[in-house]
């Protein structure tokens, strides 16, 4: 027979001013099973504690119910006190009788016959609680970071130094990322890569990052704390081991006018090449698509130059197999090229190029070792226009999204051109100027006020080509909305920011959800901003949303701190609410029929297919199974499930059954 | 008291998820509004965790009206279990309206844990509009001889 | 193929030669126009700025009674016509509160069955029987011009690229012209303003004759009897307020497609043009080509 | 009839399959009775005319059937439906189940592969019949308490002998919500109650899975109309979810998926 012990709390006069307690105590010690029955003034004091404690110990209780104020304000610290008493703290119950009583009803008979209802309910509930013990998940310290752009060697970097190994894969054949491409960063105009190389450099030579550039995830299967990924390294064509970065393979190498993906397309790159001269690792790639020996079996001049014999041409893909205990996606993102403009001439005009490639142009590492040129004719150009939210903010353009670091780097681009082109006349089309962020303010009043940036609030309709000028045809809002026509040689277009082009079929892969725009959903908006919905898997970087160096970083830091927690513990305990399909005697094994028509009601992917199997290895049945390193309690499935062979510890058919019969 | 005409007062088995309506509930006394004693809540994880045949049973045991409540489209602690309840809702009502089952007498709501006062709202409201319709009769209850949940040993 | 066919007022008098012209070309490309009985004004630019149910009730009224006709589509040549019309049919079908409402004042019933598809959109498809009949092609460099409702708002039309159309220029190549990659196809021309204030119309269909004039076209391409009436009855007042004279024909684009299918100045009601149409001797055959066959 | 026999004799002789399920003479004229045919000349018994109603994928899921082996199963259209949303389920194998579907002029399709119910059963008409139809909208259109009592007084009838639940392909459950007893969801004995709870689990567990078979009301030795339960739902789930259990072998669960802007008009 159970042994309930029921008490019941004045808070003070919170729930005592308006429930008779002692009636409700006494109306409790009259319910079957119930052992012991007392009201006191603070429950939650030590002496309140005491009294359950106490009556653990000398009435041999078997379930205890607090009727006081909501279990989200104290059931931990009632359960905490049973289990210091010996009692299973999942055998305590709270009724909640100030908030959802005594606060909110008149002193009226009435009342206090609800608070006998909301504790009798408990009683029969708790009646029907099992002990449960939290569930413990081995973890494998090891973590997996998606992408090597600032996002990625920022939480690589800051898990490895905590002692952890780290897997950073990396698409490209060298780390870096976008902010490798950048010329000087604002609000601070120190240089991108002075600041960025010295991280790779770290990133290359830390004892505990392994390094896969040119590599892909091909697969992640498990779940936290226990992940395997599968990555794809994909054939270099030579043998990283024996290269020594020497570069006599790039110097030799006869096909030249590749368009370089570094450069955004305005410089070329050979077939065998490495993307740029601070490369991490500095190994050269074969672009087997260009390369003359694959395109016509003849060549091999980089063999012949190559002082290690590091060419390997029928190298293949490989791929390698990690287990993982958490995973950090900062898969970055992309620009739009001017080619998604139609009224920006659709791509057509030479000299309207997009803000990456501006960067390129800034840069003194880029094709005109910094001059700001038109890629055209190589002119210097006199007057430049940058468009502000081109395709951002535009729902015509099916981006409704601000990409949140036009505003300030426009300000940088128009700087930079002014500091180097000193008569050039830089004009800027806005719609807002965002700035939100230190000192972006006083930034871009710098451009405006000492480098004497036009700023024209408008947009712009057109641009047009003619007599070797490009006419920008907008309007100035501001000044009685006029039409404004400017003669150009180069129009930058701060295009909109988006995610990676394959954004979706990673997180597709990785089972990790995303918007409409294809960003990836943070697992809350406010509270939970670098975590997945996925538990084990963060975020971090423009993969998630737009957002500028200083934020990527922050977040990736972020991610890892999360990462180092989650690493903290030689095993994860998890609160033991979870779903549980139930297990019988052979021939059944399990009420499960094995339909699995839950897999999909699950939003955690916890539900599993275990075959079971006889002796010699026969399938007799497939029956789910909830992974309880996944699960997090909701209950969706149970109340899909037709047979009642799914049940969620805690808040079993039973027991809510029972407080239903008891009401 | 018992020479007064007493009002029916209806008995209301409210269905609410822990993280937004209860919260909201919770807020709800918080801030000391008041509203009918007539509720009577059942805590579940989530509205995807609200089993249909539980909507039943609180009828058959006497239930004059049934809310259902739970996290705004999108706010789901779960995230999905909302989306995934309001389907079987969807398919239930329609069930329940052909079969006869007055759906005056179930009321769906979403309400957050910021929503204290909708709370107060919704039970007033559905306490005003069962004691209109008076006590549901017609809906047949659980016999007193059907064996109850085995108790714990 | 057979279709509704609603000209509208412009086409009967200040635009008769488009009318002609579509009319005379309909056939080649078999296509049946059915005029729809007893149509009405489209309520463009006064009803539409004015009175809201009534700029809703006008094209509401045509619509039904295309309906009724059993057409599935009608083909509205004005622009100004085909996005009254157009909206008229979007807005009744997105509210039915609203469609309601009109129907019982227009007293006809409207469901939404009968679409309304412009010239373009007619020629469109034609394009390949044009391209297999062209007996004479139109082999002029020219420059299509959209101007405004053709393919603007977005929402409304069927244009692939709203701020960067290709469809005319899809047309008049099939015909053998050389479309001209231009600036101004999708500027206003000031229509709206034709009467009140031709100061500002000059400058507004100044910059279109004069980009397209000097990048070298032959013709001006339209598709829309306000945008002609703006290019060619108002050159004087263009090349008064420009100080510059324009050899420049603005053609519908059913009078250049009829030229390439082989019919007559006459039948196209090319002489009704205040800018004569006449080519420089070149490449192309001339206008009258016919005669000489 | 008697291209039906020859395909059972054909398959049987050549050991495409090991037992042909179809129907058999009843006990009267107007019945009709499934039977397992095993050898060629067996099949001399198989028949098929309009009382071969019972939706015969019900018995692939008994064990007894199961341990037959490779069979042949004697189909109509909801038959077919029904082998597809097994094989959705996850309770049917492809290759296990040769299909022989009957045309209405006699004409049999022999289906070997699911990939072939699928290309089949995508051209079959869809809908309820005239006599459904106006049943379920005169029901429908019952003033509220007249349809509250009349399915009270149908299901006063109800004597809870599980027929529905037997004759039913999809109510394959190991064990029924009925044999649960802890809790006890519905009580074992027959009351109004329990009696409401059950058709209304039966038809909700039904819901967007059910192939309109109709074998749970001519099953019912009451005679109620219990697949107008399963029509009205299945016609809710197919308007508001785009739900059409039964044409393909894609797990598609309307009750196991979402969209963030389903309807929710009576949600405050």
């Amino acid at each position: 027979m159970p042994r309930i012990g029921v008490f019941i709390c004045h808070c003070g006069e919170n729930i005592g001013a308006t429930v008779d307690a002692a009636a409700v105590a006494k109306a409790a010690g009259e319910l079957p099973g119930v052992v012991h029955a007392v009201d006191y003034k603070y429950m939650c004091s030590d002496p309140g504690q005491n009294l359950i404690k106490e009556a653990i110990r000398e009435k041999k209780l078997t379930g205890v119910v607090v009727g006081a104020c909501s279990p989200r304000m104290h059931e931990p610290t009632f359960r905490r006190a049973c289990a210091e008493a010996g009692l299973n703290a999942f055998l305590c119950e709270m009724a909640n009788l100030r908030e959802h009583c005594s606060w909110v009803h008149e002193k009226l008979p009435e009342t206090t016959e609800k608070a006998i209802d909301l504790v009798r309910v408990m009683v029969e509930k708790v009646k029907r609680n099992r002990p449960l013990f939290p569930i413990n998940v081995p973890i494998t310290k090891t973590a997996l970071v998606l992408g090597g752009g600032i996002a990625g060697i920022q939480a690589a970097l800051d898990i490895a130094n905590a002692g952890h190994p780290v897997v950073l894969v990396e698409r490209e054949a060298s780390i870096g990322g976008h902010m490798a491409q950048l010329s000087e960063t604002f609000p601070t105009l120190d240089c991108s890569q002075c600041i960025l190389t010295p991280r790779m450099v770290e990133v290359a030579q830390h004892p505990n990052i392994r390094l896969y550039t040119y590599s892909e995830l091909e697969s992640l299967e498990g779940f936290i704390g226990n992940f395997k990924a599968v990555i794809r390294k994909k054939a270099r064509g030579i043998d990283e081991a024996t290269c020594t970065g020497c570069g006599a393979c790039i110097q030799k190498c006869p096909t030249k006018k590749i368009p370089s993906e570094f450069n955004a397309h305005l410089g070329h790159r050979t077939a065998i090449y490495v993307p740029f001269p601070q490369a991490v690792p500095n190994k050269p790639v074969i672009d087997r698509a260009h390369c003359t020996y694959y395109r016509t079996g003849k060549c091999k001049l980089c063999e012949r130059v190559c002082p290690t014999k590091a060419l390997r041409y029928d190298q293949e893909d490989l791929l390698v197999e990690v287990a993982v205990g958490a995973v950090v996606v900062a898969t970055g993102y992309e620009v739009k090229g001017t080619d998604f403009f139609p009224e920006y001439g659709y791509g057509r005009y030479k000299d309207v190029i997009t803000g990456l490639q501006f960067e390129r142009l800034a840069s003194a590492s880029g094709p005109t070792l910094g001059a700001i040129r038109r890629p055209s004719d190589g002119q210097v150009p006199e007057t430049v226009v940058f468009i502000a939210c081109a395709g951002s903010r535009d729902p015509a353009k099916g981006l409704h999204y601000c990409s949140k670091i036009c505003c300030m780097y426009t300000a940088k681009h128009a700087m930079l051109y002014k500091h180097k082109v000193h008569h050039g006349r830089p004009y800027v089309f806005y719609m807002d100027i965002r700035a939100g962020g230190k000192m972006y303010e006083e930034f871009v009043r710098r451009a405006i006020e000492e480098d004497q940036v036009s700023y024209i609030r408008g947009r712009v309709s057109r641009i047009y080509e003619k007599n070797g000028k490009l006419i920008v045809k907008g309007v100035d809002t501001l000044l009685n909305s006029r039409p404004v026509e400017i003669a150009a040689d180069l129009v930058v277009l701060a295009t909109a920011m988006v995610p990676q082009p394959d954004a979706e079929a990673l997180a597709q892969k990785m089972k990790i959800s995303y918007d409409g725009d294809r960003f990836l959903n943070e697992a809350h908006p406010k509270l939970r901003p670098v975590e997945m919905n996925t538990a084990g898997i963060f975020v971090a970087g423009a993969c998630q949303a737009p957002k500028d160096i200083p934020e990527t970083v922050a977040q990736a830091s972020g991610a890892a701190s999360k990462v180092i927690g989650l690493f903290s513990k030689d095993e994860l305990s998890r609160e033991p609410v979870v779903a549980v399909v139930n297990r019988t005697a052979p021939p059944l094994f399990s009420t499960c029929v094995g339909c699995f028509l839950c897999e999909t009601a699950c939003p955690y992917q916890a539900i599993e297919r275990e075959e079971i199997k006889d002796r010699n290895g026969n399938v007799l049945k497939t029956v789910a199974r909830v992974n309880q390193g996944v699960c997090q309690g909701c209950g969706t499935c149970v109340a899909l499930c037709r047979s009642k062979s799914i049940d969620l510890q805690g808040f079993t058919n039973e027991q809510v059954f029972a407080e239903l019969v008891a009401l | 008291m018992e020479f007064a005409v007493s009002a029916f007062e209806p008995k209301l088995v409210a269905f609410v998820c822990n993280w937004c309506t209860y919260a909201g509930a919770d807020l709800t006394g918080t801030s000391r509004i008041k509203y009918a004693p007539n509720v009577r809540l059942i805590r579940l994880p989530c509205t995807g965790r609200i089993d249909f045949m539980l909507l039943l049973q609180a009828f058959g045991k006497g239930a004059d009206g049934v809310i259902v409540s739970g996290c705004h489209p999108g706010d789901c602690h779960y995230t999905a279990g909302n989306f995934h309840a309001r389907r079987r809702w969807t398919l239930f009502r329609r069930l329940l309206d052909f079969v006869g089952v007055d759906l005056r007498r179930v009321h769906f709501a979403w309400v957050s844990a910021a929503e204290g006062a909708k709370w107060a709202e919704l039970v007033n409201d559905v306490k005003t509009k069962i004691q209109a319709l008076g006590p549901y009769d017609a809906f047949p209850k659980r016999l007193d001889g059907r064996p109850q949940p085995a108790e714990v040993a | 193929m057979k279709l509704g066919y609603f000209p509208g007022c412009s086409l009967e008098s200040s635009a008769r030669e488009y009318n002609e012209s579509l009319q005379a070309v309909a056939p080649l490309l078999d296509l049946e126009l059915c005029e729809v009985p007893d149509w009405n004004c489209c309520g463009a630019t006064a009803a539409h700025s004015l009175n809201h149910k009534l700029a809703l009730a006008l094209p509401a009224r045509t619509l039904a009674l295309a309906e009724r006709a059993g057409f599935d589509e009608l083909l509205v040549p004005c622009s100004a016509c085909y996005s009254r019309l157009a909206a008229t049919r979007r807005d009744l079908l997105a509210n039915e509160a609203l469609r309601q409402e009109i129907t019982s004042i227009i007293e006809l019933d409207y469901v939404g069955s009968t679409k309304v598809v412009s010239v373009v959109d007619v020629l469109g498809r034609a394009a390949p029987t044009i391209r297999a009949k062209a007996s004479v092609p139109f082999l002029r460099k020219v420059a299509c011009y959209y101007g405004c409702y053709l393919t603007r708002p977005a929402s409304l039309t069927t244009c692939a690229r709203p701020e960067d159309p290709q469809e005319m220029e899809a047309i008049v190549a099939s015909a053998g012209a050389t479309p001209l990659d231009w600036a101004f196809k999708i500027d206003c021309c000031g229509a709206a303003l034709s009467v009140s204030r031709t100061a500002t119309v000059a400058e507004l269909a100044g910059r279109i004759v004069a980009d397209a004039a000097e990048r070298g076209a032959e013709a001006l391409v339209v598709a829309c009897p306000l945008c002609h009436t703006n290019l060619d009855l108002r050159r004087p007042a263009i090349e008064r307020h420009r100080g510059v004279s324009y050899a420049l024909p603005v053609l519908y684009i059913t009078q250049l497609v009829g030229l390439a299918l082989g019919l007559s100045e006459r039948a196209l009601g090319l002489h009704r043009h205040h800018v004569p149409v006449r080519f420089a001797p070149g490449a192309a055959a001339p206008a009258a080509a016919p005669k000489e066959n | 009839m008697e291209a039906l026999r020859q395909r059972a004799r054909e398959l049987l002789a050549a050991g495409t399959v090991q037992a042909v399920l179809g129907y058999a003479a009843g006990s009267e004229p107007d019945r009709a009775r499934p039977c397992f045919v095993r050898t060629a000349a067996e099949a001399d018994g198989l028949i098929w005319n309009e009382h071969c109603r019972q939706n015969l994928a019900t018995y692939l899921q008994k064990p007894e059937v199961r341990a037959l082996g490779r069979l042949a199963l004697v189909a109509r259209r909801s038959t077919l439906r029904a082998l597809l949303q097994l094989a959705a389920e996850n309770q049917l194998a492809d290759g296990r189940v040769v299909a022989l579907f009957v045309a209405d002029d006699g004409a049999v399709t022999e289906l070997p592969t699911l990939a072939a119910i699928e290309e089949l059963v995508a051209r079959l008409p869809r809908g309820l019949s005239d006599a459904d139809r106006q049943e379920l909208d005169r029901i429908a259109a019952l003033p509220l308490g007249e349809r509250q009592a009349y399915w009270a007084g149908e299901f006063a009838r109800c004597i809870k002998c599980y027929a529905c639940r037997a004759a039913c392909p999809l109510c394959y459950c190991a064990r029924c919500i009925t044999e649960a007893n802890q809790p006890q969801w519905i009580p074992v004995s027959s009351d109004p109650l329990g009696n409401l709870e059950w058709n209304i689990a039966r038809a909700m567990h039904l819901a967007g899975r059910c192939v309109d078979c109709g074998s749970c009301s001519d099953a019912c030795p009451e005679g109620i109309r219990l697949d107008l339960l399963n029509h009205v739902l299945a016609e809710e789930a197919r308007t508001q979810f785009g739900a059409e259990p039964g044409y393909s072998v894609r797990k598609d669960y309307a009750l196991a998926s979402f969209k963030p802007d389903d309807k929710q008009e009576y949600i405050r």
